[in-house]
C-alpha cells in the first residue's frame, strides 16, 4: 500500500517513490522487511509502494511486477529477487530507464544494481549445524527438512548446513535429505509427522526457515517429542519464539529482516541523492536460544516491531 | 363432447401468444378442455403444439393470454407449480434421468416419503403397480434408465404420468416409439381416465390413432388455431385439410422401383449388444423394413452394422466386398448411413447450426485448398431446407430452436446430402406430420428407384406395409421371419413379433393402410 | 441364472470395489520390508487418520456438489479463510465455541454466494468457484493482515490432538467428527428425498425441473452444505496449525475433487459415494505417506500420485463396463 | 424491418462484445489520476502484450480443447517441463534451434499422452490432465535435479525480449508469433473440415461419431496440438526467465482457462472462439497490470481479478441471452 509521506510531502517538492519488489507478501520475515523499509520511508521522506508477485515465489510473476514500475516510472527499485538470473533482464531495463535497483536478501548475477544487502545464508547453516552437532556431542540421527525446490536462500542454508555437518560432525548421520517440506505449514506439517513415523528415533532436525520451523515444531509437539529431540531452525514468529522458550527449540537462525529492507531503501535513495554507496552491505545473522533470547539485541530481532504498516 | 355444456370446463386457455425471437411460435390461440374430454391437438411440424402445451405445463411462459382451471386463474411460473396445479405431461422429447433407476424416475418429484424420509416399499409398490397398468411388468424397478431402449423409456415416461392422477393430462407424441400393441393398452388407459374425470390433451401425428382416442379437437397452424369441434363426424381427410389448408390424397404414395442385385449382405453378424447374431441380404433399389416390438433388437442390429456398437463375430458384405474397418467412418466411406432414433441424444448436435447438422457427413464438396467456404455450404443447405420444407430461420439457426418434426427432417437431410447408397433408417418418420411423411415415403421410394438400398426400421405397422419391398420380423433379438410385403398383414405381422413365428398361410389381404 | 449370479458378482465388485485400491496402497507399502513395521503400525495409521481429517471433510461437501453436477474449486480458498476467521475470533477474545461458529458460517456464507451465483446468474459453477477461489483467498489474507494470526491455545486445538483428551477417545476428536458427518451425509444422500434430488439434478436438470423439482434451491443448498463442511474443514486445519494461516490449503481443491473422483464419483454429475470418497480420501493420505515414509523425494512423489488419480479412475471405469 | 435491426444489433453485440470487458478494464485505468499518464504508453502496451505471451499460447490450445469438450489442467506443468527441457538442451550445448524443437515437442507428447489416456481409456479430460499435472510437474522437478537450470543466453532469450534485435520489429518477436498463430488458429476452427470437426465433436460427441467424424483421432489432435502450445510457451516462458524453472507457472492453468471462458469458450463444449480467448487473456494481463501500477496489495488484486472473472462471464451469458 502507498505511505502516507514524511515531512517534505507538504515542501512542495516531488516525492521519490521508491517500489520495494519483496518474493512473497504472506511470510512474517517480509513484513520485517516492510516495516524496516517503511521506517526509512518515513525518516527519509519519499513514498513505498510495496508489492510482492501474485503468486507467492513465481519467478516470471516477480518479473512482471518489475516490469510494471519500470512502465510505472518509479524512482528506484529495492527488489529481493527470485532468481539471480531470471531477473538479470527486467533489472538491465530498469537501469537502461535511470531506475536504480537496490537488490536485498537473495544475490542477483550481473552488475546492474547498486548495492547488494542481505544475510549470509550459507553462514545462518553454518550456526545451525554447529549448534545441533554441539548439543549432540557430534553424534546422532538427524533430519535435514527442505525447504522448496529453487529457493535460492534456503538452498544456501541447506548446503551450509549439509557441509558443515560433514565437515566437522562426522559422527552425525543425515537420515533424510532430499524431503522438501513445500510452501505452507500445512505440507511441512504432515511431512515432518510422516518422517516422524518412519524414524521414531530421531535425535535432530533442521529447517531453513519459518513455515517448515513451525510445521516441523507442530509435528514434533503432537508426537510428544517436543523437547527431546535437538530441533534447530530459522527465522522467527510468536509461536517459534514461544517455542524457543519451553524448550521445544534448542536454536533459532535469525537475520535481521528490518534492517534489510530499511537499509535497501536508505542505499537506494542515498544513490539517487549522489552519494557514494557500498556494493554489498551484509546485514547479519545471529543464532537465538533460550538463553540469550531476552538480550535486548536479540529480544528485538525475535519480536520485531511491525507497528508502522499500517494495512 | 360438449353434451355437458352446464359445467365449466376443467382448462380453458385463450389468446395465447408466444414467440421465440424472431420467430412467432403462437398467435392468439384458444383452446377448452372439459371434464373427461380427450382433446386432439394437431397440425403440422413446428405448428406450434409443443409449445402450446410446454405453457400450459409451466414449462415456457407466454407473452399473451390467460389460462384457467375449473373456472380460477391459473397462470405457472415454472414446471412445479404446473405440476402442483393438477396439470401432468408427457413431453415430445424423452425426459429422464438416466443414472436414476426406473422407479427413482417414475417417483421423481413426487418421492412418497415420510418427513423427508425416503418410504422405499411404498415407492416399489406404487411402481408396480404402475408398470402393470401399462402392461410391462418385466421392466425392472432398479435398471438404471440410461439402458433402457427408447421404447422403454417412452412407457416409463407414461407410466409416471399416469402415477401423477392429476387433472389433467397432456401427452405430447406418447406413442412415437410404442409399437401398435402398446399403444392400444395407452387408449385404453386413456379411456378409463375418461371415466375419471381428467381432461386429456393428445398429440399425435398418427391422425388414425388420434381420430380412435379423441371425443374433439383442435387443428393449429402456423402459431394459429384454424379449427375446433367434435370428433365425431369430422373425417381424417378434413382434419388433414385444416392442418394443411389443401386437399390431401394419398398417404402411401407408390415409386415405381426395381430391385437389383445384392449390395448388402450381414452374414451371422453379432454386436456386443445383440441378444442373437442376425443374418439378412439387401438389393439395390431394395426396400426392407424391419418390424418387432420395443426390445427386439433392431436398432441394435442397425447400430453393429454401422460400427457404433462392438462388432463381435459375423461379416458385412457390402457390393460383394467384405467391410474391413469396423468404425462408423469406415462404414460411411464405403455409402452406409445412419439416421439415429434418438435424435436429441445422438442424432443431432443441438447447438450446432442447421448448416452444420446437415453437412457434418460430408463437408468435402464445400472446401477448396483446405478452406471451407461457408457460403457454399449454406446455399447448398438452404436447397434442402426448401426441398424438405423445414420450417426454420435459416441456415445458421440452432437445431435445438425448430420443432420436433423439423428436427427429425434435419436428421434425414443429412442422409440426402450425404447421398449414402445404403441407407439405415430409424424410426425415420417419428414425429413427422402427415403430409410431411408420404412426402418422406416419396423420397424414400425415389432413392430406391435410383438405387439406393434401404434399411427401414419402424412400429408403425402400415407405414412398413405401405412402402417396403420386403418385411423382415425381429422377436427377442432374432429375425425370425422375412416375407415379400405382399405375403404380410397387420395381423401376421403382429403375430410374427409377438410369438416369434408368422402364421402359417396367412392369406395375402389387402393392404390395410387404415 | 447365469445372470442371477453375474448380478451378483458385479454388486459384490460394486460394493467392494472402492475397497481394493484402498487395500492396494496399504499391500504395497505393506509389503515393503523398508517400512513394513512403522507403516503398519497403529499410531501410523492414526497419524494418516488425522491427516486426512481436513479433505475428508471437504470432500464430504464435494461429494454433494459432484453429484448434483457441480464443481467447486473455490474450497481451499474457502479453508484457508475459516481458519483464519476462527483464528481471528479467538485472538479477538471470542468463546472458542463461538469462534468455532464463526468459522464454520463463513465457510457456510461463502458457499452461499457460490450456490446464489451459480443460480441466479446461471453460470457455470467451474466459473463462480474459480472467481470465488480468488475472493476467498484475498479476503483470508486481508483479514490476517498478510501474516499468520497466532491465538492462544483453546479446547479448539485439542480437536485435532493426537493423544486426545479423555483418552478413552482413542482418535483425534476431529476423526470422530469426521465418521459422524460422513455417516450422516451417506444417509442423506441415499435415503432422504432431498438426497434423491440432488443425484436427480445431477443427472439430468432439465428433467428434474420439469418433474417439479425445485433444482435452483436444491443447488443453493449443495452448495452451502458444501461450504458449511469447508468451514469446519478450516476449523480443524486452525485446530491443527494453531495459528490461522491465510495461505494454507493451496491446491487443496484438487486433492479434494481428485478423493471424490477416486471414490466413483463423476464430473458429469448424477454419480458418486460417500463411502466412495472417503475411501478416496484415505487412499491419497496413504500414498503420500507412504512414500514419505520411503524417502522417496518429493518429485517422485508427485508423479506417483498423479499416475495413481488416472490409474485408479482407469480401473473403476473397467468395473462399471464389465457390468452392463 | 424492425427484426432485421434487432438481428443486425444482436450480431454487432456479438462481434463487439468481447470487445466491451477489454475496453471497461483499459478506461477504468486511463481514468485513474495516478496511473493515468504511463499506464496508456506504447511502452506499457508493449510490455502488458509482452507478459500476455505465455498465457496467450497456453489459451490457443485451451480453446481448441474446451471447444473440443475437454480441459487441460496439466497445461501449466507442461509449460513448465518444457521450460526446463529447453533449459537442459540448451545448456547440454544443443543448438538453440534444437533445443526449442525439443521444447516444443516435449509439451506435444504430454499433450498426445494426454488425448491418448482420454481417447483410449474413455477417461474423463478433468481427471487424466489433473493425473498429468503432477506427472509433467514431477518429471520437470526432476529433471532439473530440484533447482533452476542455468543456461548460457542465445538468441531464445531474445524472443521475450521488451527491444527486440532487429528493431523494425517494434514489439518482442513472441507477441508477433502469438499473433501469427492466433490467425492461424482462427482460421482453422472456422474455415477447415477439421475445425469443423472440433465444433462437432465439443457439441455432441455421438453425433460425431454417427457423421463419420473420428472422435478419437480429433481429441487425440486437439490434444497434441494444444501440447505443443504448451511446449511453446514454455520455451518463451524459458526465453523470458533466461532459466529453467520446475516450479513455474504454477496455477497457471486456471488463469489460461479463465482467459478461454472469459471469451466465451464453454466448458460444455462446442462453443469458443479465439478472438474471444485473446481477448479475455489481454483482459486478465491489463487487471494485473493497472493493479501492480496502482500499488494495490495483492490480495485487494485477487479479490478484483476473481469478481472479474464471474462478472466477464455474467456479461458474456446475458449478452447470449438477449441474442435468442
Ligand atoms: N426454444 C426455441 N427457440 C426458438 N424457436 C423455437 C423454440 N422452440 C420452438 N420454436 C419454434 O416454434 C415453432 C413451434 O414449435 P413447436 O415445437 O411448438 O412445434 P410443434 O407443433 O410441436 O411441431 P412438431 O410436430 O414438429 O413437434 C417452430 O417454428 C419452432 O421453430
Ligand atoms: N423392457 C425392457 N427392460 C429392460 N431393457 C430393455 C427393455 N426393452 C428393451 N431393453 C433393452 O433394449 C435392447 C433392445 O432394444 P432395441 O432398441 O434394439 O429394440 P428395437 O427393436 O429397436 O426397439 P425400439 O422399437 O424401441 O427401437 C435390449 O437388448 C435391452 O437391453
Ligand atoms: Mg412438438
Ligand atoms: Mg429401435
Amino acid at each position: 500500500a502507498k505511505e502516507p509521506s514524511g515531512p517534505s510531502a507538504t515542501a512542495g517538492a516531488k516525492t521519490l517513490q521508491i517500489a520495494v519488489i519483496p518474493k512473497g507478501t504472506t511470510h512474517e520475515f517480509w513484513k520485517s522487511i516492510h516495516a524496516g523499509a517503511v521506517r526509512a520511508g518515513r525518516e527519509l521522506g519519499v513514498d513505498i509502494i510495496w508489492k510482492g508477485p501474485q503468486k507467492e515465489d513465481d519467478r516470471a510473476q516477480q518479473i512482471t511486477v518489475v516490469e510494471d514500475f519500470i512502465s510505472r516510472g518509479v524512482d528506484g527499485i529495492v527488489l529481493a529477487p527470485l532468481d539471480d538470473r531470471a531477473l538479470m533482464r527486467p533489472v538491465r531495463d530498469a537501469a537502461r530507464e535511470k531506475i536504480p535497483v537496490v537488490v536485498i536478501d537473495s544475490g542477483l548475477q550481473g552488475g546492474d544494481y547498486v548495492s547488494y544487502v542481505a544475510t549470509d545464508n550459507y553462514k545462518g547453516g553454518v550456526l545451525a549445524a554447529r549448534r545441533l552437532g554441539e548439543l549432540l556431542g557430534g553424534r546422532g540421527r538427524i533430519f535435514l527438512i527442505r525447504y522448496q525446490e529453487g529457493s535460492a536462500s534456503t538452498v544456501q542454508r541447506e548446503a551450509g548446513f549439509a557441509d558443515t555437518v560433514a565437515k566437522e560432525f562426522p559422527g552425525l548421520e543425515i537420515l533424510v535429505k532430499d524431503q522438501y517440506a513445500g510452501a505452507t505449514t500445512e505440507t511441512a506439517y504432515q511431512l515432518a509427522e510422516n518422517l516422524i513415523s518412519r524414524f521414531p528415533d530421531v535425535q535432530g532436525v533442521f529447517t531453513p526457515n519459518e513455515s517448515s520451523t513451525f510445521g516441523t515444531l507442530r509435528a514434533l509437539q503432537e508426537s510428544g517429542l517436543a523437547g527431546k529431540i535437538v530441533f534447530v531452525g530459522f527465522d522467527s514468529s510468536p509461536k517459534l519464539v514461544q517455542g524457543l522458550r519451553d524448550g521445544a527449540i534448542q536454536g533459532l537462525v535469525i537475520q535481521n529482516p528490518a534492517r534489510m529492507g530499511y537499509l535497501g531503501v536508505k542505499t537506494v535513495v542515498a544513490h539517487l541523492k549522489g552519494e557514494p554507496v557500498e556494493k554489498v552491505v551484509d546485514t547479519g545473522v545471529v543464532l537465538a536460544t533460550r538463553d540469550n533470547m531476552d538480550a535486548p539485541d536479540i529480544k528485538g530481532l525475535l519480536s520485531p516491531d511491525l507497528s508502522n504498516i499500517a494495512d | 363432447m360438449s353434451d355437458r355444456p352446464a359445467v365449466p370446463p376443467i382448462l380453458r386457455m385463450s389468446g395465447i401468444g408466444k414467440s421465440f425471437g424472431a420467430t412467432q411460435a403462437l398467435d392468439g390461440v384458444d383452446l377448452e378442455l372439459g371434464r373427461g374430454e380427450v382433446h386432439a391437438l394437431i397440425g403440422e411440424n413446428g405448428a406450434g403444439k409443443s409449445t402450446m402445451m410446454k405453457i400450459l405445463s409451466g414449462a415456457i411462459v407466454p407473452d399473451a393470454g390467460r389460462m384457467e382451471i375449473d373456472g380460477r386463474p391459473y397462470a405457472p411460473s415454472g414446471p412445479g407449480d404446473g405440476l402442483r396445479g393438477g396439470v401432468s405431461m408427457i413431453y415430445q422429447e424423452l425426459n429422464l434421468a438416466p443414472h436414476l433407476s426406473v422407479a427413482e424416475n417414475i417417483m421423481l418429484g413426487r418421492e412418497t416419503a415420510r418427513s423427508g424420509w425416503l418410504d422405499r416399499p411404498a415407492i416399489r409398490r406404487q411402481v408396480r403397480e404402475v408398470l402393470e397398468l401399462v402392461r410391462h411388468p418385466e421392466i425392472s424397478p432398479d435398471v438404471p434408465v440410461g439402458r433402457l431402449s427408447v421404447g422403454a423409456k417412452q412407457l416409463v415416461e407414461i407410466a409416471r404420468a399416469l402415477l401423477n392422477k392429476s387433472r389433467i393430462l397432456v401427452m405430447d407424441e406418447p406413442t412415437s416409439s410404442l409399437t401398435q400393441e402398446d399403444s392400444q393398452r395407452l387408449f385404453e388407459i386413456i379411456r378409463g381416465l375418461r371415466g375419471q374425470d381428467v381432461g386429456v390433451i393428445y398429440i399425435s401425428h398418427f391422425l388414425e390413432e388420434v381420430q380412435s382416442v379423441a371425443d374433439s379437437y383442435t387443428v393449429l397452424r402456423d402459431g394459429r388455431s384454424v379449427g375446433s369441434g367434435a370428433m365425431a363426424g369430422t373425417s381424417l381427410d378434413d382434419l388433414i385439410q385444416l392442418m394443411v389448408g389443401r386437399k390431401f390424397t394419398q398417404l402411401f404414395p407408390r415409386v415405381e422401383h426395381a430391385c437389383g442385385g445384392p449390395v448388402l449382405t450381414l452374414d451371422r453378424l453379432k454386436g456386443r449388444r445383440m441378444a442373437a447374431p442376425v443374418s439378412l441380404d439387401l438389393a439395390k433399389g431394395e426396400i426392407l423394413g424391419l418390424a418387432g416390438l420395443i426390445g427386439s433388437g433392431r436398432t441394435e442390429t442397425l447400430r453393429a452394422l454401422f460400427g457404433l456398437d462392438e462388432v463381435e463375430g459375423g461379416a458385412v458384405v457390402v457390393s460383394g466386398a467384405e467391410l474391413a474397418g469396423r468404425r462408423p467412418w469406415a462404414r460411411i466411406g464405403r455409402g452406409l448411413g445412419l439416421l439415429s432414433e434418438d435424435r436429441q441424444g445422438e442424432g443431432l448436435a443441438l447447438n450446432l447450426s442447421v448448416a452444420d447438422n446437415m453437412t457434418l457427413s460430408r463437408l468435402a464438396p464445400f472446401r477448396r485448398r483446405g478452406l471451407l467456404r461457408p457460403a457454399r455450404q449454406r446455399r447448398s443447405v438452404a436447397g434442402l431446407i426448401d426441398r424438405l420444407k423445414i420450417k426454420a430461420k435459416g441456415p445458421g439457426q440452432p437445431v435445438g430452436a425448430l420443432s420436433g418434426g423439423n428436427q427429425q427432417k434435419v436428421a434425414l437431410g443429412r442422409l440426402l446430402h450425404q447421398e449414402a447408397s445404403v441407407l439405415l433408417l430409424d424410426e425415420p418418420t417419428r414425429g413427422i406430420d402427415v403430409v410431411s411423411k408420404s412426402q418422406i415415403y416419396e423420397w424414400i421410394g425415389g432413392l430406391a428407384r435410383e438405387g439406393k438400398a434401404i434399411l427401414f426400421v419402424s412400429s408403425y405397422l402400415p407405414e412398413l406395409l405401405g412402402i417396403c419391398d420386403r418385411i423382415a420380423v425381429f422377436h427377442r433379438g432374432n429375425l425370425v421371419e422375412s416375407r415379400p410385403a405382399a405375403a404380410w398383414d397387420a395381423a401376421g405381422l403382429m403375430a410374427a413379433a409377438t410369438v416369434g413365428r408368422a402364421p402359417r398361410g396367412t392369406p395375402v389381404e389387402q393392404r390395410n393402410a387404415e | 441364472m447365469s445372470r442371477q449370479n453375474r448380478s451378483g458378482l458385479s454388486r459384490a465388485l460394486n460394493i467392494f470395489g472402492p475397497f481394493i485400491g484402498l487395500v492396494l496402497v496399504i499391500a504395497l507399502f505393506a509389503l515393503i520390508p523398508e517400512v513394513q513395521g512403522r507403516f503398519l503400525r497403529m499410531a501410523n495409521f492414526k497419524s494418516v487418520a488425522t491427516q486426512s481429517v481436513i479433505v475428508a471433510l471437504g470432500a464430504l461437501g464435494m461429494t454433494l456438489i459432484i453429484v448434483s453436477g457441480g464443481i467447486d474449486l473455490s474450497a481451499a480458498s474457502n479453508i484457508a479463510l475459516a481458519s483464519v476467521i476462527t483464528a481471528y475470533a479467538v485472538n479477538a477474545g471470542a468463546a472458542p465455541a463461538w469462534a468455532l461458529l464463526f468459522g464454520v458460517l463463513t465457510g457456510g456464507l461463502v458457499g452461499l454466494a457460490n450456490g446464489a451465483l451459480v443460480t441466479r446468474l446461471r453460470l457455470v459453477p467451474f466459473i463462480v468457484t474459480m472467481g470465488m477461489m480468488g475472493i476467498a483467498r484475498g479476503a483470508a489474507k486481508w483479514i490476517a493482515g498478510n501474516q499468520k494470526i497466532d491465538a492462544p491455545m483453546t479446547w479448539i486445538n485439542e480437536l485435532m490432538a493426537k493423544s486426545p483428551r479423555p483418552s478413552w477417545l482413542l482418535m483425534a476428536p476431529g476423526i470422530w467428527i469426521v465418521i459422524l458427518f460422513a455417516a450422516a451425509m451417506a444417509v442423506l444422500l441415499k435415503f432422504t428425498v432431498f438426497g434423491r434430488h440432488i443425484f436427480a439434478v445431477g443427472s439430468n436438470e432439465a428433467t428434474a425441473r420439469l418433474c417439479g423439482i425445485r433444482t435452483d434451491r436444491v443447488k443453493v443448498l449443495v452448495y452451502a452444505v458444501s461450504g458449511l463442511f469447508c468451514g469446519l474443514s478450516g476449523v480443524m486445519e486452525f485446530s491443527r496449525l494453531t495459528v490461522g494461516d491465510p495461505t494454507v490449503a493451496v491446491g487443496l481443491e484438487l486433492d479434494i475433487i481428485a478423493a471424490v473422483v477416486i471414490g466413483g464419483g463423476s464430473l458429469n454429475g448424477g454419480e458418486g459415494s460417500i463411502l466412495g470418497t472417503m475411501i478416496g480420501v484415505l487412499i491419497m493420505s496413504f500414498l503420500r505417506n507412504g512414500c514419505t515414509m520411503m524417502g522417496w523425494p518429493n518429485y517422485i512423489q508427485e508423479i506417483i500420485i498423479g499416475a495413481i488419480i488416472i490409474v485408479a479412475v482407469a480401473i473403476d471405469r473397467l468395473r462399471h463396463r464389465k457390468e452392463c
